[in-house]
């Protein structure tokens, strides 16, 4: 058996979730490290877009900033916020949509924009951004984040960007454009994911290591538990390599999970 | 609308900022994160203490963070304060947090839509974003109707929200060409500059570089911006300093770390770093010697062309 | 006294109304004309700009179409009709616009649609085009036109583009961007203005040769007949050499009028 | 929407025509007038009979007048059918009287208008168009809501006309280059494309060249329609004939001459031409030869020349 971190596993895994020829909107971090494993193994075709503009380009290792030379390296189109936010993901065209955020609810609403009164917020976040719209319009959801009791409350103090709103049917009730999008966490302690018949998360994976205690120990909100949990698969060699050597070569993110 | 006037305007950010940007402007920055900030005329506005403001754009980052620190912005609109891997934008954060600031939230593409509205000279927008979030449920004090709810006459029960035409009173973008005229080209992502530009009352533009009318004419597919939608053109090569401009230089990720480890403590240090970066500068050039001078500049031009 | 035909009279008088530094919005044949000898005359930076996308070009002689490589020639941006139709005339700032029709009546209004029923049409004309938005949005309207009774009925079979539709008041009470934009009709016989007052044509100038009496026999409604009529000033010199030599000088367009 | 398939979409325009053009079909017609229409790929639709179908665009030139003439179309939708100098578009005009095609008429902007709404994903677009106009008094027989007047929130008293999201089945434009992609560059005016391929649910792409998608990747920023858009690329050499394409050759007024005299008498002339030049060309090529071979392509390859 290989040596791995948890951080290495957490991005191998949820390279797996990306099919070929996906469209991929993701920001720098660790979405995008996920993003260009996918395509550097398994997803060598998916189209991989940055909202400030590049379209498809050829990343250059590491960007630390959507707007970074890095992320724009021969890209096939350099466009705009409407190309990518308008024209692909409000047209319903994005097939994978990362995001993150300080709180995320029982339903996958998050929140990333305040703690407290709005007008005189406790804690200030840097607010939607994109997220807002990748949540109302991509057709699957990841987030990799911390597993932090304090980040997974029952209810968002402030709902940023909607996931299942209160239930399997609000999201179609109130008009957005992408019905029922699969919605899944990527942690160091397991996977979750919404289930499409209650619109809450289930635990569905466990990480090495971890447990369905540990989960629930390190989660606000209560997850659905089903019978039966599988085990993350384990990192192969070629995934290790290429996410060591060519995704984050210099380990400017690998160390932060 | 600005006239139509075909002769130059080019002039320097300190006569573009005293003719365009009044106290109380609603003020659309150009640029994303650490990419094509107009950063040479923010600093003029700096110096020159314009009070009063409100900054409106998608991302809004160093730039806007810089006049917020310097206590000339009284509101915010828009998409995110946010420097990504270099962390909040702090001044942003400190303001709100402290109540000295407003900030109205909307989603990037939301804003895109106000602008699009703008520019096309219409009220409003529909989008299908913002729905089932609490930008529908909170808004500023000082914000009056945010949106509006509105049935699509095509299709019974299915719902829209319709924003509001943002119109700010001048534009501000850097970009890295333009001629005396205004005609203006952007290398590199567009983030929402071009809409931007066209929904704003004035715009000014910096670049890198002048060139000639005649070589805009030669390639004018290439041409981003129409010289009618600009009312001033400021030349300062490396303008958007310490944020980056594609294919002439890379941002200057020390800096940037600098400025936040000011920005993030706040008083004294932010002080110190806006007096001797700005308000101790007698224009932008004496700011890129302090930052580093000509070497600075050349290893950071070096990084881009490796990239390209 | 120079030699010179009205149909050059016509083109060299529209030219007078636009002035330096104006955005000018206009298609090919006669309008083009008479941009092309205001900038070349009196209004050396006017805009000109074309449906289709260019903004500023050098025109080279002598364009056929707004599709025309002529028209494209040394532009200083190639764009789009939403650029044009959108971010300048409907965003407010087009100054001049030209428009012709197959019908224009008393009140400014314009067809270049029907005559007959809408489903099954006596005469199908090509439609609105620009025309309507140029209506709709532009701050000054000219229009050149032959002058014959039948085009100019008291009341449109359909209006394609409004004029002042059925009085002063009418455009802003119904929401049009342009409130009380002049619109000016240019005709071998003479030219004919909208009276602000009353949202009817007025005659306001005659042309070398013509009369009140035949301006009225040629014209299907009654326009307003003030007491001071002046003449149209004759060409310069410089006028009709300009406008032979660099503006038309295959003269495809001026035997047409 | 199509799939993202990366690898080659390069097909002959008798396979995307097979392929992507159903009886029935809506189909989006980009270029103008003379400029820049995929005559190859409507060659193609006439030779294959496709039936019933629906043409729409901003202005609809010969591209539009061919597919009438030849009996295939049942409505169009549209801004306008015009060339201009060169006249009417007779066949359009003729089925119109007669009563055997239906055309709903908006103005260019409003349809500009409809096809921002479909590229954005929302239902709907304002406008301040149409107002006033008998375009909001008569309507086609088979069309349903044409638009809806609605108030301004923001403004009491204020109307706007919202027209409704107009989304092709299919787009069919020319460009001067492609890649197999599907990435493409239009040099010249844009006219309606970028946008009507965006809000299309398929594209199919002509182009005077393949280009070799590193090329594309060398100057993105020249990219008007990214790969993700298009379904099918078309090489066709002077495939806009008697229309023009910029920087590559010059319309053939002499062309478009005989084609209107043939669409204005109508009846056996016409047959004749959509024989002579279609129906019996067993491709493109084969009727460039038809109107003129290399000569005539060199002849207007060098009047473009001497214009640039």
């Amino acid at each position: 058996m290989m040596d791995f971190s948890l951080e290495e596993l957490t991005v191998i895994e949820g390279s797996r979730y990306i099919a070929d020829y996906q469209s991929v909107f993701a920001g720098t971090g660790l979405p995008l490290l996920t993003t260009l494993l996918a395509q550097k193994t398994h997803a060598p075709h998916l189209c991989f877009v940055c909202e400030t503009g590049p379209i498809s380009p050829i990343v250059l290792p590491t960007p630390l900033s959507v707007s970074d030379p890095r992320l724009q390296h021969r890209a096939v189109r350099l466009g705009s916020l409407k190309e990518v936010l308008g024209c692909m993901l409000q047209r319903g065209i994005m097939d994978v949509g990362f995001v993150g955020g300080a709180e995320i609810d029982q339903y996958g609403n998050i929140n990333s924009t305040v703690i407290g009164n709005y007008r005189r917020p406790k804690v200030r976040f840097p607010g939607s951004g994109g997220a807002n719209d990748i949540l109302s319009h991509a057709k699957r959801i990841l987030i990799i984040t911390k597993h932090e009791k304090q980040r997974f409350p029952e209810k968002c103090h402030y709902i940023t960007s909607p996931g299942y709103i209160s239930g399997a049917d609000e999201r179609e009730r109130i008009g957005l454009t992408s019905k029922r999008p699969p919605i899944t966490i990527i942690t160091r302690l397991g996977i979750m994911e919404i289930n499409p018949a209650t619109g809450r998360f289930r635990i569905s994976k466990l990480m090495p290591g971890s447990s369905v205690d540990k989960i629930l120990a390190e989660t606000g909100f209560r997850p659905e538990v089903p019978d039966y949990i599988e085990e993350v698969a384990p990192p192969t060699e070629f995934e290790l390599r290429v996410l060591r050597e060519e995704v984050d070569p210099h380990k400017l993110y690998m160390k932060k999970v | 609308m600005q006239e139509m006037q075909n002769g130059s305007k080019l002039m320097t950010a300190s006569e573009a900022v005293k003719k365009f940007v009044p106290d109380g402007a609603l003020v659309g920055l150009g640029g994303q994160n650490v990419g094509r900030c107009a950063m040479a005329v923010v600093h003029e506005i700096v110096r020159q203490q314009k009070k009063n403001l409100t900054i409106c754009g998608c991302n809004l980052s160093i730039n806007m963070d810089m006049l917020v620190g310097a206590g000339l912005v009284k509101r915010c609109e828009g998409g995110t304060g946010n420097l990504e891997y270099f962390g909040a934008t702090f001044c942003f954060r400190r303001a709100i947090q402290d109540g000295v600031m407003e900030m109205e939230d909307y989603s990037h593409l939301a804003v895109i839509s106000r602008l699009i509205a703008a520019e096309m000279g219409i009220p409003f927008m529909p989008t299908k974003s913002l729905l089932g979030s609490d930008m529908l449920v909170h808004q500023a004090a000082s914000t009056g109707k945010k949106f509006e709810l509105m049935d699509n006459p095509w299709s019974v029960g299915d719902q829209v929200v319709v924003v509001p035409a943002l119109s700010p009173d001048v534009a501000i973008i850097h970009v890295q060409k333009a001629d005396e005229m205004g005609n203006a080209v952007i290398e590199g992502f567009l983030a929402h500059d071009v809409e931007l530009v066209r929904a704003a009352k004035h715009t000014i533009v910096s670049c890198e570089e002048v060139v000639s009318t005649d070589e805009i004419r030669r390639d004018a597919e290439r041409t981003n911006i129409p010289y009618m939608y600009v009312s001033a053109v400021v030349e300062q090569p490396y303008g958007a300093h310490p944020t980056g401009a594609y294919r002439y230089y890379d941002y200057d990720a020390d800096h940037v770390t600098q400025y936040q480890k000011c920005a993030r403590a706040g008083g004294e240090d932010y002080r110190n770093y806006l007096e001797t970066y700005i308000l101790n500068s007698t224009d932008f050039y004496d700011y890129l010697d302090k930052v580093g001078g000509i070497k600075k500049m050349m290893s950071l031009v070096k990084n881009m062309k490796t990239m390209l």
